[in-house]
């Protein structure tokens, strides 16, 4: 069910485009000649082996990194995001793999960072207010939104990054694994919260190991390998094919161990 | 006037030099137990930082001292100190270092200016009477104090006053920070390299850099050694001067002018005018003339008058030299 | 989106049942005991630090805490602390500024050209050697963000090359008098607040506790948050308003609380509200703690870099100007010598990190105070220097272990 | 098919067992009187919502944090877990969630990490090799093992905690959500890898929000919720009972979200 | 277990299809190019600034590169650069050490009063005050461990102190002069190898490197890794000897290699073997990176703090009494002044991060050559002191700043 060609698509314009982008890290190149459109209004799952490059596209979408060729565009314009500023100004919202929160500031700080209320008289208590909504609306179990960051668990903070990025009023949101460390509400809860982003109109780029919640939520499924382009699908395609165009193999670590099970389990059945 | 059980202070300002705490203070003491048994003596050094002795000075002050003997670690600074003092009714006697912008009440030292004339006229004499040339492109170094410390600062213009009775060039000049001689030899070893043998005696403003400069030549294998001066009379010093290393130090018995200061304190703390011999910025003062020390009169100047023992300077490796120069 | 399993009624931020209660008296103590345990004390250990070694010098020395030398202290506490209030900036972004000391002697040096020798009003000068400040300040700044140069060397270069200048524009003439008769020499001397003056100023810090607290307390309640009962704001603010007056009336038995001190203080304050209660304050702490971070969420990190610098060179400038009105000399030795070791030890006694993220500008004053009580004790004493230097040593090791003491059971409990 | 009481379990007995085990972070009691057996062979999952104490509880075991009250016997004799290194001598191995790696330190040194090959000359040679084995054993996608772990992606990261817990040769090992950050090939790898791990003998404790890879792997499920035992399951349990067990409510944010999906689904079919 | 996608028959570390070719001599030149754009050049860029040092000294008075004055230098590097040694492995482990200075001078001290004073043997009295450093820090490592107090704070204490102990124990006769014909003074002053020494050890590394190297790459090719080719080694091997006889050849038309210097080399490469090649380097570089990651790998991270904090302290103590040999007395300035600054300056301009985890041996060495060459430049130019602190300033700054400009690249290619 890969799209061969994807003229349909094109109909519209997307609101950020890539073309040609490449990054290379010393040796390695992380990224080679990648495209990648994002519409408004749609969930593009990013899919790829360990590695793949699908961060590190993130981060240049997101001004964190520099690519090392290739260009840009928003709404049409070709754009530079020199830095996260620049990107956060175009309505680029970003939630990174490695989450980037500062461990000393407590969690209310950390989703306000940047965009406080009342710059110059900190208003706590409506940031405060603030904060515990956006968590209970992702469903956090938090016991104190005053405790540093580095006292949270590895969940928790996942929580507190999503609940940053719901802050502003972007145009586009982009997920780097959101829900790796999140418990099974917390994950559904942030699974229907991007249903209902993207309803909203916003693009949505998300990035996630797991391929049931990926054909779940995404309108259209981008796979990387080896930093580069390898397909795209829409989620009615199976699992199998899915896998295949990620690892690039038929035969793959996935697909044996789905034999073996089932092996082990008919053998079972007949003792 | 009742004196018993007046309190007296005696600051000095750095530890660069160990005769503050070896001489001055013990000599002050000692005399002040002779003339007011019952009065008070509070000691304390700056360590070479103005601030600090800013706050000894009000500390002193806070704790009832009527009389400050005060060897300032900035000498323009101590200007205000002895301001506030006097508007409080304590009197401030200089010591050492003479506080020019404001009138003490009185000033009693040796004059440091006097100290760096000496040490460098004796050189030019020595060597003038060795009959070295100063024709050509030969000359001395010139090794001065921290570039932060007033008294070196006199010194350094002493030096320049004493090295114009001869005519021997200048080759370099260096202000040593922190008077650290290793800063100095790593200083003199550089001009060894740069100057050679045309380099024929060296000016240095203590003992310790001297005691640099010296070991830089050594280091540098010039043999012999250039005549090179000091001051202070450390024992360092002296063993050097015995063993031939070192032409000249200064002996400053310091419990002498330390004594002098007591009886003007004392004669403060009575009420009573001291009398003055001179006037110097000012100020009534009394000023003591320090002795040059070379080989020559080594003996006469040291051990005669007692202020170091043989047995302190005469240790195994300088026993042959004391023995040449007659001190047992 | 109902959250089905948070207590039923509870306070918006009461809702997770693992959280003990903590309100009412007998919460607070137990909060507190718990606080105790998990050495969550922010400045106490300090502070008890700081009575053990006032105990120990009293005992030694009856003049010690006698309101006169209390004065003294006050005085020489605040050249110092001003300047180590512009290190807890540096440190809060995890740089380090070595030329505080530099700069604060070239300052005053400054002082002494533009103002005695070159006939420059006052408040020229003034102003002349603080935009020096400043202008050291972005130097360093653009030197780490444009060239990535660690502050460390880029400052040290600058306490060399500033060394330099400072005895270079006072070559000529060697250490230069200021006027004693000057306001500004005043200043740095003499001037302390009337009585009724300072009595009135020590108790605005409660009555302001007690009014914005309840405030704070009101909206919190009316946002369906936890707040703290009047009682405990009321007890804080008499207990606070009470020790304050005491030590004003102490120190009036002598000359009174001196002016300088008290710009000292509102520096700290206004930079305490900087730090915690604005934006530029958080994006401080969160560039410190880390900068990656901070640059994702937009802050522009390399503006706070420079405000910081900034700052830190201009307040060593004011604290240089300030000693040398305390001084009444722009002397060659101003800022040589502790300056800086005693300007950075101070923030870090006081519990500001030298990793970036963590301090307070309350830690320059408690540090500062610290370092100025043991100076002042052992003068007390008479001592040989070598003496002095190692129970310096000693009684420093002492107030820092409490906090540290206090901290290390933190660590244990996890929250280093 | 929850457990209601588990003598069967004590039949024989366990390696490793926790008794009463609290811990407190200042206010917060993140552990409330747990107890947990691990026995030889057996792989125990531990789930729980976002913050219920399974990485807390990991730390304990692994000597990372002490716990406030509570006994751990470990075959049978009573043991403090004073440290890491006590740990690690039992022959506990850990993979933490948050990975512990030296970000500073290459591949090679991290996974080798206080196990190094010839204490006073280092074999990096053999210990390369080794660490290429280990990780393509795991399917790793690793460019370069000279690289500095910080220049890895997430999934790498993992992949070489991971290989480093392989090193040793454990009698315990404890993996903190160890497939979160892994691609579907090295999902598949590590869950292969811990059966083995579990076949050749070895206590096995994972911990997951997958609950498919729970079911999958698991020979009991253990649940905690709010830092306190919260009941005991074996593999057949249906999601709904465990989900259950971990939000602590039937109504729950997968249930909602699994009748709105089906709704749509159903209401997308008859237009 | 098969990995179906690697490159068929490539090396094991060679299968990743990403990974640019850089083997054989283009490939080399390749790599090159891609580091120098990457920033990842070591101490490439010091070495460049450090020329671009000389360059202008030379300049400015010719006699700076006279092989006489090279001598000089190298005496005068070894004694800071012991102690500056020390200060990388605190700063390896994130610590630091204020109190080299004060160590230092109180070893020499401890040399004067024993030695000279009171008689004992120079080695035994060399063995107390090398335990002396070495129970220091012992001490600093115990508070830290069981205090948890801050090395900066612990040290600072110890700054203090140990300089008040070294005046105390000074006190009765202030500076003690070293023998001049004892062996100590001869080594710190006069002592250099014999030309066909320093010739034949000139040749030792490349050989060493070359032997090493093929052996290495002999077992790397048989355990199915990437290897450097021969010809690359033998070529870096000839560069190496021909650059090391050059030199020496060039110190020995003037008094030749000090054997102080091959003291200080030889500890530094001895570091070095520890740091990179031991499993106590491997702890110590991650208990630098990451303290708690290392203390989960079973590493005992006290025993790495204590282990670093002696050496540090036993170095210090090492460089003090090398000092004190070479300037042939016990003086009461020992270890004073600039000492500590520029021992800690040398590791950070070398490359060791004042943060932990990243620094190597060589750095002292580096550093250190830099700071001194500074200093003995700016000694053959006749300056007055206040110009010499603002060159010295300037000078390096930029000495560090074309290591900081390849750095930033390397940042802005996310390898920080
Ligand atoms: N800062 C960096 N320096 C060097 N190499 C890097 C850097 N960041 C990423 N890489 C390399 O680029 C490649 C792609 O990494 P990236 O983080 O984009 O992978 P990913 O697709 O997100 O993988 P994962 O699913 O594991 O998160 C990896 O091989 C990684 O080693
Ligand atoms: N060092 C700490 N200091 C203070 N509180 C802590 C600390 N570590 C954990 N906690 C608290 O303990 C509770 C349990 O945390 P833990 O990391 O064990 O959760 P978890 O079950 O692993 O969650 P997740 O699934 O999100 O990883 C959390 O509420 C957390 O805030
Ligand atoms: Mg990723
Ligand atoms: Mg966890």
């Amino acid at each position: 069910m890969a799209i061969p060609d994807a003229p349909s698509t094109t109909s519209r314009q997307p609101v950020l485009s890539l073309r040609g982008i490449s990054k290379n890290f010393g040796a390695v190149s992380a990224l080679t000649d990648v495209d990648l459109d994002i519409n408004a209004g749609e969930i593009v799952a990013l899919v790829g082996d360990n590695g793949a490059g699908k961060s590190t596209l993130v981060k240049i979408l997101a001004g964190a990194h520099m690519p090392s060729s290739g260009s840009i565009t928003f709404d049409g314009q070709p754009v530079t995001l020199a830095n996260p500023a620049a990107a956060l100004k175009l309505g680029i919202a970003t939630v990174f793999q490695d989450l980037a929160l500062c461990e000393n500031l407590d969690v209310v700080a950390n989703i306000f960072l940047g965009r406080e209320l009342h710059p110059l008289r900190l208003d706590e208590v409506s940031m405060e207010v603030r904060a515990w909504k956006l968590l209970n609306e992702l469903s956090a179990r938090i016991p104190s939104v005053r405790e540093p960051v580095a006292s949270l668990s590895g969940g928790q903070r996942q929580t507190v990054a999503i609940a940053r990025s719901l802050l502003m009023e972007p145009r586009v949101i982009l997920l780097d694994e959101p829900t790796a460390a999140l418990g099974v509400a917390q994950t559904a809860e942030v699974l229907n919260l991007i249903e209902r982003v993207r309803d909203r109109g916003l693009g949505v780029v998300m990035i996630s190991h797991n391929m049931e919640d990926v054909r779940a939520v995404a309108d259209r499924i981008v796979v990387l390998r080896l930093g580069r382009n390898n397909g795209i699908f829409l989620p009615g395609a199976s699992n199998q094919e899915l896998v295949t165009a990620i690892t690039g193999a038929d035969d793959n670590a996935v697909s044996r161990r789905g034999r073996r099970t089932a092996e082990a389990r008919a053998g079972g059945e007949q003792p | 006037q009742d004196i018993a059980g007046s309190t007296v202070a005696f600051l000095m300002p750095d530890q660069g030099s160990t005769r503050y705490e070896e001489h001055d203070h013990p000599g002050f003491v000692a005399e002040m137990k002779k003339l007011c048994d019952s009065c008070k003596v509070l000691y304390l050094n700056a360590d070479a930082d103005v601030t600090k002795q800013q706050q000894q000075f009000n500390s002193v002050i806070t704790q009832g001292a009527k009389v400050v003997v005060l060897d300032p670690v900035d000498s323009a600074a101590a200007a205000s100190l002895v301001h506030n003092a006097q508007a409080q009714g304590v009197k401030v006697i200089a010591y050492d270092r003479p506080i020019p912008d404001t009138k003490a009440d009185f000033y009693v030292s040796f004059d440091n200016k006097a100290i760096g004339k000496a040490i460098a006229a004796s050189l030019v004499e020595h060597l003038k009477a060795k009959g070295v040339s100063s024709d050509g492109d030969v000359g001395v170094l010139q090794i001065n104090g921290s570039p932060t410390d007033a008294a070196a600062g006199l010194i350094k213009d002493g030096i320049h006053e004493g090295l114009k009775t001869g005519s021997y060039k200048t080759l370099a000049e260096f202000d040593t920070p922190n008077w650290a001689p290793s800063n100095a030899q790593q200083w003199a070893a550089g001009q060894i390299s740069r100057f050679g043998n045309k380099i024929v005696g060296v000016v240095a403003a203590n003992d310790g850099t001297g005691g640099g400069a010296i070991a830089a030549f050594k280091a540098a294998g010039v043999d012999p050694v250039p005549p090179v001066t000091g001051n202070d009379a450390t024992i360092a010093a002296l063993q050097l001067v015995i063993a031939g290393d070192q032409y000249n130090t200064i002996s400053k018995p310091s419990e002498i002018v330390a004594a002098a200061a007591a009886n003007v304190a004392v004669q403060l703390l009575k009420g009573e005018t001291p009398k003055a011999e001179t006037t110097l910025y000012d100020t009534p003062s009394q000023l003591f003339v320090p002795a040059v020390v070379t080989q020559e009169n080594l003996k006469a100047e040291i051990i005669d008058k007692k202020i170091q023992t043989a047995a302190q300077l005469c240790t195994d490796r300088y026993a042959e030299g004391c023995k040449k120069l007659g001190i047992e | 989106m109902t959250v089905s399993d948070r207590n039923p009624g509870a306070l918006l931020d009461r809702g997770d049942e693992r959280l003990k209660d903590r309100s009412g008296a007998k919460g607070a103590i137990q909060g507190f005991l718990d606080r105790v345990r998990s050495g969550d004390l922010g400045s106490l250990p300090v502070v008890v630090g700081l009575v053990l070694i006032c105990t120990i010098f009293q005992t030694l020395n009856p003049v010690f805490l006698s309101p006169n030398n209390l004065v003294n202290l006050l005085f020489d506490c605040s050249t110092v602390g001003i300047i180590s209030l512009g290190i807890v900036c540096v440190l809060m972004v995890g740089e380090i500024d070595l030329s505080v000391g530099s700069v604060s002697g070239l300052a005053s040096a400054l002082l002494g050209v533009l103002w005695v020798q070159w006939g420059w009003p006052v408040a020229l000068a003034i102003v002349a050697a603080m935009a020096v400040g400043f202008v050291t300040g972005c130097v360093y700044a653009l030197l780490l963000n444009r060239l990535g140069m660690p502050s460390f060397v880029s400052t040290l270069s600058g306490l060399l090359a500033f060394l330099g200048l400072q005895l270079y524009i006072l070559g000529p003439t060697g250490s230069i008098n200021l006027p004693y008769d000057s306001p500004m020499v005043d200043f740095g001397q003499l001037l302390v607040m009337p009585y009724w003056v300072s009595h009135t100023l020590a108790v605005v810090p409660g009555v302001l506790g007690l009014f914005l607290g309840y405030r704070k307390a009101q909206r919190r309640r009316a946002a369906g948050l936890s707040s703290r009962s009047l009682g405990g704001l009321l007890l804080q603010a008499v207990a606070m308003t009470l020790v304050l007056e005491l030590v004003t009336y102490y120190l009036n038995q002598s000359r009174g609380v001196p002016w300088m001190f008290a710009l000292f203080v509102g520096l700290v304050v206004a930079m305490n509200y900087a730090l915690k209660r604005t934006q530029w304050g958080r994006s401080m702490t969160a560039v410190g703690g880390n900068r990656e971070a901070a640059r994702r969420a937009g802050i522009n990190v390399r503006l706070i870099y420079t405000s910081a610098f900034a700052l830190c060179a201009t307040l060593a400038a004011t604290g240089g100007l300030l000693s040398a009105a305390r001084l009444a000399t722009a002397s060659q030795q101003a800022g040589t010598g502790d300056v800086n070791l005693n300007a950075i030890a101070a923030a870090v006694i006081g519990g500001t990190s030298l990793f970036g993220g963590r301090g307070s500008a309350y830690s320059a004053l408690l540090g500062i105070i610290v370092i100025q009580s043991i100076a002042s004790g052992l003068t007390l004493l008479d001592l040989s220097s070598s003496l002095r230097y190692m129970i310096t040593g000693c009684v420093l090791a002492i107030a820092v272990i409490v906090d540290s003491l206090a901290r290390r059971s933190r660590v244990s409990h996890g929250r280093a």
